[in-house]
């Protein structure tokens, strides 16, 4: 009834991607402040370990001491809900993201993947959706009305610009015809990467995509000029800690969705991974491929920190205008030019 | 489909055209051209001239019955407008958006006219619906109009929720939502799935023609809606909506037996009782109105009741007459100051032609010979007559019907034989000249029903 | 799984959503009650469709659908519940600026 | 008992009982909260059924979108436990004997034979994947989806009509 | 009005064209700006690993020196506290009895000596007004601490070490500087 | 062509009144169109009398298979006559009263006048039913706005009353069609009803019923009355006149048209009841009527009671009661037209109707009181009087009738109301003509040229068909006939 292997498989696999994750976004806020520093001309932390390297372990230690402070306002239950939430959606959305090809254990072979669904982009969606839920229940369980008014904002935010996303999705699924992230992946490792077939999509994806993670210049929630600290204003400690794990864990996921749409997932480029692999054998493949899908991960996550340093923040009305009134229909043009064309090469 | 096309574009085009047009008149006439245009197509594919080839794939399919009520309520539609225009004109700021909603629900309209697919009814119900409850609350400063709204748009919901578990158990048993194919016996096993569902869709359908004992909500939102969109809801849309539900029964319940007819008689009895009973009662003509409106739903519901050619060319000439003869009232009632009975005193000593026209109205609601009122409710009686089960149901409706004689004509003495001074806005003579026309149009229908129903069978 | 199990559930939640209706003054709660109601619809459909698909493979059933019209029917119930979110949202927001209130028996001015 | 039935049970369990938790509740936000449960559990069951395809929409667009602007409302409003006065405990125990009543008589009048014997296919079937929906929308469903786009602009309009200070 | 330098420049309030509006160059056009800070080399100093060279002129923390018998050169005469323009300096002076001539220079010697580091400015006048070349201005930094009390130097925190016990310190408490004189 | 000239000369002048603006003009607009469809009525009987002149049919409505079938038969041409004879009467016998908005009455006036000229000569049940309405209607306006103090609640409660009964009446019709095999036409219904005639079917008896109570209401019959006194006491005078003249007649008519051919059997199993009724309305009406002090309602009851004894004769039949009842149809409305100018021109002089304020008014209006004598003896149905040919007739029909066991005892309580009628009638003249003046009579003046002629030719027309009836029986004797063959008999 149960295939012990296979549960073991996976469990280990999500092991290893939740490990994975955390600690990509561990070392996300180091190498934040190292690339803030770095564009500003200082050097950022360097102090704990080799280059700062120990400087999170040092944070995490730090949030972990401090004291654990639940307002008497507040909303208990809630109050703690809202920061698990916050991680436990940023944690599922890893489950569909190929990480390499194939590697054989044991005699067994094994996708790197913890689940090859066939509607992936769509669970994605369905969790990304769920990530509001963090920030509103927190937000609204402070009973600060700083935290709501962040929390309010940035429900709207993420909801906004969810449109947007799924609408520039839609044009690169027109040119795939499947929403299993591993076809995808596979069918731009035999092909062009779809970054060269939807430019215009990519954009408007990764616009979205600094939207969703609440990101600069979208960090609109966190504003700390209007609103104080946003939405976590009333939180302290690890509870703290979870939701600025949430942030880089999400931006992590972006940027590896982004390099798996757009840039051919675990693909190498300018080189044939089948015949790759029958030389140099199937699991040092995957190890190589791994090492690509990370690269462009670390690219993208430059990428956003690069971004965050140079942009300044939207106001409100312009990020709603930003969304409404210039992406989604960009994203709805694409989207009927990339059908037109489509059906122009078809026929 | 030449309808609800262009209804939809239409509705497209009014919403722009408010962007383009400052002006409420502007819109308004755009919208009465629309409304033209739109006649004239519902109008050439009853001649066989379709628009657009689209296969609708057994979806939707357009009888000679559908589209003759679809044209009735385009054309009731046009002489709304023709009259209350310029108080849509006045209810908000958002003009054309009131217009745009209207051809919205007349392209809903058109979908349950034609709905083959228990789908395409939930569809075209809802997009009926979903304008309403928004013109319902248009004037949003007004207590009574968000309060309507709220209360319409609870009541309609929890209908639609209804319907929907109903068309599910409908669906379980006979595994398709096509309503020609369900009559057929798929699994007798399941017939319990069926008759529930049946039931369900019933109530539901019930509540949404405000068919006691679902109508509660219908005198409160009639009320509190703004008045000139009360008359486009408690007339063109209510007929629309019962066209879906005598379609969507005719070949469900004429096939489940005759254990309907019973509740049917019941659920027919009680409308007319409770409205034309608490129509008495009232003191503001609109709330009358809104009774009135329950009463006549009663009688539209002996088209559920009896199956056969005379009860869907009652329904036909039913709808048309309530149409033509509610508009009008309305169109009068608007522009009276005091909307009470004794507001209407005198009435015919300052606008002789607005009396007239309204008296005529009244007759005809009340089914007087001589104006289409009569035969509605001629055929509608008829066909139970011919049905010949529960008769009691036909005497019951002709006892309400001399009740519901006693509201309407209270109106009338109030016009005609009581004094005072009825407080009333200035109107222009093309006003006048709509509603004589339309009056004209109630009797010369009276005399000649064939006019219309002719076009049943051509 | 047998029918009537996902018949029952969809009853009870159907009939959960009925009782919320009918006990409870907040007009939004009521409203999400509505919402349960068209869940439980829903359900109910996409049971019915596999049950018509396992239908299908018996010769002795004439069934006429494969039960993909089930599930495109909640994909329009899901549409059609999503605009009516929006403009009864907007219908209760409305109501509030005025009253401040969603208590649904504060409506009864109408009455009088 | 097998894993199907487990998961049938358990996903059962918690649909019902966070359904009840709505209508119990005397937060609204637990109420929505829990029907944000509920929701999850009846797309668990679209997952059972192997309509993947409705359990993801049905997280996205009920749990996702609407239940995001019911939490957007309350939250709003401020809606707490006090603002809802108590209903007349008669009126109440009325509701819920109604309610009950049309499950109890419902069930009564569902419990065929037939019922009993027939079954819905779990875990097999692939009419509910995106593929072969989508096939099946674009062809046959294709004017309803059409024709729902007026029933989106007529929600947009009345969104903007209603919602826009005047 | 006659502008006073060049630098002013109108507001330019014409519309954005529509490449402008894109704003895309402008953005590519910041982040290169960004990226090229990110390449260029840091003018960080890890201090106190390394250090920068201080001027000639640098004014550290204050000294009261000693002559090199080790005996305190400060005579409590007050010139210092009247040049303070922050006002930090506060003394009291003693007369020397007895037996302290090893301690003292001076008959009279300066029983507390305090300088307020919080207000001093460090602008070296007291090392000017001194007549006996007991006060001077080191190369040394103000260090960080945690209450301001310990930021009110006494005489035994500005006191240099003796010379005579421990003259390496000695020698590095005067500096560089001392040494000129 | 006659019915189609007969329906639309009121008609039309009836709309195109509403647009005339001067009472004169209006009035005698209306004058001459009655005296024109009257000259049409005549021609119909005398030159124009032929198939082709007296019957229209022409297609009206197919879904339903209705036509615009009129046919003026002997009785028909009775009623039309009395109609077109009776109105440019009315009209100038009450030249002398003022009206608001006169037009508008007067349009009203021949509008209800072409619903009963429709009336009497539809030949197709919906047309009649249409007809039968639309001559109500209009009297229902003429009466709420032109009435007394109490008219929208009484002209209501009248108007309430002939609608439910006309809604049954529409009811029975809609069964009988189907019946008729979806036909509405009276001579399939005739034919339907001779062909399956099943007595005691629950289904006859219903359309029976139904019929009986709209014409009942109208007529009215005991205990169907209750709105008949108010309502003429109410109404203006002309509208009293249609009233009783003439609607009462719409029942009779309706009965011996549309009720005894068409369903025989329940009629004759039925009959005694309805016979019983009448006898019982007769005395009571009789009774009540010497209680009455106003002259109108006096009047009213005394209506009730000559109609009482019309509806006896049709159910208990034979031959000479129905003779009677079609020639005492004429003779009542004529009568009763003459007791109405009568006492209209008492109102207009005095205004007051109570018999007990008045007095002595013979001493200072002779004419009145010998045209009114005449009438009222008229009404006694003495002999030399055109009522006591049709009453004669009647009680010799009831007598020897073969229908009802009963007949003897009917025909005794009737002949007691001849004598309370005799009773009341005189006790009134004397009252109101002779005794002493008072205050309010001691100037009175002799009563207007215009109820004089109307009153002469009245008296004239009561004279000479009470020394002559024949071409009026011979009118008839056909459609009597053919009734009386088809309803069952012992």
């Amino acid at each position: 009834m149960f295939d012990l292997a296979f549960i073991i498989e996976k469990a280990v696999l999500i092991g290893g991607i939740i490990t994975v994750s955390l600690l990509i976004a561990m070392y996300s806020t180091w190498a934040e402040r190292k690339v803030a520093g770095f564009m500003q001309d200082r050097l950022g932390p360097n102090r704990a370990g080799w280059g700062g390297l120990l400087q999170p372990l040092a944070d995490g230690l730090k949030l972990f001491m401090k004291e654990e402070i639940i307002p008497n306002a507040s909303n208990k239950t809630l109050f703690i809900l809202g920061p698990a939430l916050a991680m436990l959606t940023a944690m599922m959305t890893s489950a569909v993201i190929p990480w390499g090809g194939k590697i054989e254990v044991f005699g067994r072979t094994v996708d790197l993947q913890i689940a090859d669904i066939n509607i992936g982009i769509l669970y994605i969606f369905g969790v990304v959706s769920m990530g509001v839920y963090g920030i509103m229940i927190g937000g609204w369980a402070s009973n600060n009305k700083f935290s709501l008014l962040a929390a309010l904002r940035g429900a709207s935010q993420m909801i906004s610009y969810e449109l947007a996303m799924g609408l520039a999705i839609i044009a690169l699924l027109m040119i795939t015809g499947s929403l299993s992230l591993k076809t995808i992946v596979e069918q731009q490792s035999t092909g062009w990467w779809n970054f060269f077939l939807q430019p215009v999509g990519f954009l408007i994806f990764m616009v979205c995509a600094f939207a969703e993670c609440n990101r600069t210049p979208f960090d609109l929630p966190e504003a700390e000029n209007e609103l104080n600290f946003g939405y976590h204003q009333e939180y302290s400690s690890m509870k703290l800690g979870f939701y600025l794990f949430a942030e880089y864990i999400n931006m992590f996921i972006s940027s590896a969705l982004m390099a798996t749409l757009y840039f051919g997932g675990y693909d190498i480029p300018f080189v044939n991974d089948a015949n790759l692999g029958a030389n140099i054998g199937i699991n040092a493949l995957a190890a190589i491929q791994g090492i690509t899908l990370f690269l462009k991960v670390a690219f993208f996550i430059f990428f956003f920190m690069w971004v965050r340093w140079t942009i300044p923040r939207f106001r409100y009305d312009q990020l709603m205008n930003l969304g409404w009134k210039v992406l989604i229909p960009l994203a709805l043009l694409n989207m009927l030019v990339t059908g037109a064309v489509i059906l122009w090469l078809g026929h | 489909m030449n309808a609800i096309i262009l209804s939809a574009i239409l509705g497209v085009v009014l919403m722009f055209s408010g962007i383009m047009f400052k002006n409420g008149n502007t819109v308004r006439n755009i919208a009465i051209a629309g409304m033209l245009i739109l006649l004239f197509a519902n109008l050439a594919e009853m001649k066989g001239y379709h628009f657009f080839d689209i296969n609708t794939k057994n979806l939707l399919s357009f009888t000679r019955f559908g589209l003759l009520f679809n044209s009735i309520a385009i054309g009731a539609t046009l002489m709304y407008m023709l009259v209350s225009s310029r108080d849509i004109v006045n209810v908000g700021i958002n003009v054309a958006e009131y217009f745009a909603l209207i051809f919205f629900v007349l392209c809903g309209i058109a979908v349950i006219t034609a709905f083959q697919s228990l789908l395409m009814l939930f569809l075209g119900i809802e997009i009926v619906s979903i304008p309403l409850y928004i013109l319902t609350g248009a004037d949003k400063r007004n207590l009574k109009s968000n309060e309507a709204a709220l209360k319409y748009f609870l009541m309609g919901s929890f209908s639609t929720g209804i319907m929907l578990m109903g068309i599910v158990l409908v669906y379980g048993a006979k595994a398709t939502f096509n309503i020609e194919l369900m009559g057929a016996d798929v699994n007798p096993g399941r017939n319990a799935w069926y008759l529930s569902g049946l039931l369900l869709l019933l109530i539901s359908m019930a509540f949404k023609v405000s068919a006691a004992p679902f109508h509660f909500w219908t005198p409160d939102v009639y009320d509190g809606a703004p008045t000139v969109f009360t008359s486009f809801m408690a007339t063109i849309v209510k007929a629309g909506v019962f066209i879906g539900f005598v379609r969507l029964f005719e070949g469900t319940f004429a096939n489940s037996g005759y254990q309907w007819q019973l509740i049917l008689a019941i659920i027919t009895a009680a409308t007319l009782f409770i409205g034309n009973v608490t129509a008495v009662f009232q003191q503001s003509v609109k709330r009358m109105l809104a009774y009135s409106s329950i009463a006549q739903a009663g009688f539209m519901l002996f088209a559920l009741f009896s199956f056969n050619s005379l009860s869907r060319e009652g329904i036909i000439l039913y709808s048309l007459g309530y149409c033509l003869a509610t508009v009008g009232i309305f169109a009068v009632l608007i522009r009276m100051k005091d909307y009470t009975f004794e507001g209407f005193n005198g009435l015919a000593r300052s606008q002789p032609v607005l009396a007239a026209t309204t008296t005529i109205f009244l007759l005809s609601l009340a089914g007087i010979p001589l104006t289409i009122g009569f035969f509605a409710k001629y055929f509608m009686l008829a066909s139970a007559i011919k049905n010949g089960a529960h008769l009691w149901l036909v005497f019951f409706a002709i006892l309400c019907a001399v009740v519901s004689v006693y509201y309407y004509f209270r109106v009338i003495q109030a016009m005609y034989f009581r004094d005072g001074h009825a407080a009333i806005e200035p109107t222009t003579p093309g006003f006048r000249w709509i509603l004589v026309f339309m009056a004209a149009l109630v009797i010369l229908l009276g005399i000649f029903p064939n006019l219309v129903l002719q076009y049943l069978y051509f | 799984m047998p029918i009537n199990l996902y018949i029952f559930l969809a009853l009870a939640l159907f009939s959960i959503g009925v009782i919320g209706v009918l006990t409870r003054r907040n007009a939004i709660i009521i409203f999400m009650c509505i919402e349960l109601m068209l869940n439980a619809a829903n359900l109910l459909l996409v049971a019915f469709s596999k049950l018509h698909l396992a239908d299908k493979a018996n010769p002795a059933l004439n069934v006429a659908t494969n039960g993909a019209d089930a599930q495109l029917f909640v994909f329009f119930i899901m549409v059609v519940a999503a605009a009516e979110v929006t403009v009864g949202l907007a219908i209760i927001v409305m109501m509030y600026r005025n009253t401040h209130s969603v208590d649904v028996n504060f409506l009864n001015r109408l009455k009088n | 008992m097998n894993i199907t039935q487990i998961l049938f049970w358990l996903l059962t369990v918690m649909a019902i009982g966070s359904a009840l938790m709505v209508i119990v509740s005397k937060n609204p936000v637990y109420s929505v909260l829990f029907l944000i449960a509920t929701f999850f559990a009846i797309s668990g069951h679209y997952i059972l059924l192997n309509a993947q395809f409705l359990a993801i929409v049905n997280l996205i667009v009920y749990a996702g979108a609407i239940m995001v602007l019911f939490l957007f409302v309350i939250m709003l409003m401020n809606l707490n436990t006090e603002t809802e006065p108590q209903k007349n405990k008669w009126l109440k125990f009325a509701g819920t004997i109604a309610g009950g009543c049309l499950l109890l008589v419902l069930v009564a009048a569902l419990r065929d034979a037939d019922t009993r014997t027939s079954t819905a296919l779990v875990k097999e079937g692939d009419i509910g994947l995106i593929q072969n929906l989508g096939k099946t929308l674009f062809n046959e469903y294709v004017i309803p989806f059409e024709i729902s786009s007026v029933l989106f602009l007529s929600a947009m309009v009345g969104a903007v009509v209603l919602g826009k200070k005047e | 009005m006659q502008a006073l330098t060049n630098r002013n420049k109108a507001v330019d309030r014409k519309p954005m064209t529509l490449w402008e509006k894109m704003y895309i160059p402008s953005i590519m056009k910041g982040m290169s700006i960004t990226l090229s800070h990110f390449f260029k080399k840091k003018p960080t100093i890890s201090y106190p690993e390394e250090k920068r060279p201080f001027s000639p002129v640098f004014r550290g923390l204050h000294i009261l020196n000693r002559d090199e018998e080790g005996r305190e050169r400060c005579t409590a005469c007050g010139l210092c506290a009247v040049a303070c323009p922050a006002e930090a300096i506060t003394m009291e002076a003693a007369e020397r009895k007895p037996g302290e001539e090893n301690l003292y220079r001076e008959e009279k010697y300066a029983a507390r000596y305090e300088i307020n580091m919080l207000r001093c400015i460090f602008c070296g006048l007291c090392e000017e007004a001194c007549p006996k070349d007991a006060v001077y201005l080191s190369e040394t930094f103000t260090p960080a601490n945690f209450t301001r009390e310990t930021f009110i130097y006494k005489k035994q925190d500005l006191l240099i070490p003796d010379p005579k016990t421990e003259p390496e310190q000695y020698q590095k408490a005067l500096g560089s500087r001392a040494k000129k004189n | 062509m006659v019915p189609v000239l007969l329906i639309l000369i009121p008609l039309i002048t009836g709309l195109a009144l509403f647009a005339i603006r001067q009472e004169n003009t209006a009035k005698t607009i209306a004058f001459l169109a009655s005296i024109l469809s009257l000259a049409v009525m005549l021609a119909g009987m005398s030159i124009w009398n032929d198939a082709a002149h007296l019957t229209y049919n022409e297609q009206w409505i197919g879904a339903l298979n209705s036509r615009f079938h009129f046919d003026l038969d002997g009785m028909s041409q009775l009623l039309c006559l009395l109609t077109t004879f009776s109105f440019p009467l009315i009209i100038y016998g009450t030249w002398g009263n003022r009206y608001v908005d006169a037009n508008r009455f007067f349009g009203l006036l021949m509008l209800s006048q072409a619903g009963l000229l429709g009336v009497f000569m539809s030949m197709d049940a919906l047309l009649f039913y249409f007809f039968w309405e639309l001559a109500l209607i209009p009297l229902y306006f003429l009466c709420s706005r032109w009435g007394g103090e109490r008219r929208i609640a009484v002209t209501f409660k009248f108007f309430v009353y002939t609608f439910l009964g006309s809604l049954f009446m529409l009811i029975a019709m809609i069964m009988l069609y189907f019946k008729a095999g979806n036909s509405f036409a009276w001579a399939d219904f005739v034919k339907t009803a001779q062909t399956h005639a099943s007595s005691g079917s629950s289904q006859e008896l219903a359309i029976f019923l139904m019929l009986m109570l709209a014409f009942a209401i109208k007529m009215p019959l005991f205990p169907f009355h209750t709105w008949q006194p108010d309502t003429y006491e109410q109404t203006p005078n002309a509208g009293t006149m249609i009233l009783s003249a003439i609607m009462a007649k719409m029942g009779v008519y309706g009965l011996l048209r549309w009720l005894v051919p068409v369903v025989p059997a329940a009629t004759f199993q039925y009959g005694d009841n309805i016979a019983t009724l009448a006898v019982v309305g007769m005395l009571y009406a009789s009774f009540i009527a010497m209680q009455q002090d106003d002259l109108k309602r006096l009047v009213a009851y005394s209506s009730i009671a000559h109609i009482g004894l019309m509806i006896l004769a049709i159910f208990v039949p034979s031959y000479s009661g129905l003779q009677g009842v079609m020639i005492q149809m004429f003779n009542h409305g004529i009568n009763i037209l003459g007791m109405w100018l009568v006492v209209n021109a008492i109102e207009q002089q005095f205004g007051t109707r109570k018999i007990s304020e008045l007095g002595g008014i013979a001493q200072k209006a002779p004419v009145l009181t010998i045209l009114l004598v005449v009438v009222a003896l008229a009404n006694v149905s003495l002999p030399l009087t055109n009522a006591f040919i049709g009453e004669f007739m009647m009680f010799n029909g009831v007598l020897g009738s073969t229908a009802s066991q009963y007949s003897v005892i009917y025909a005794v309580a009737a002949g007691l109301t001849i004598i309370l009628g005799a009773v009341y009638t005189l006790r009134m003249i004397q009252r109101v003509f002779y005794g002493e003046l008072n205050t309010l009579t001691m100037n009175t003046r002799e009563v207007s040229g215009y109820v004089q002629v109307v009153l002469s030719i009245i008296v004239v027309a009561i004279l000479v068909i009470g020394i002559y009836p024949k071409p009026l029986l011979t009118l008839t004797s056909d459609v009597s006939q053919q009734i009386l063959n088809k309803m069952i008999l012992k």
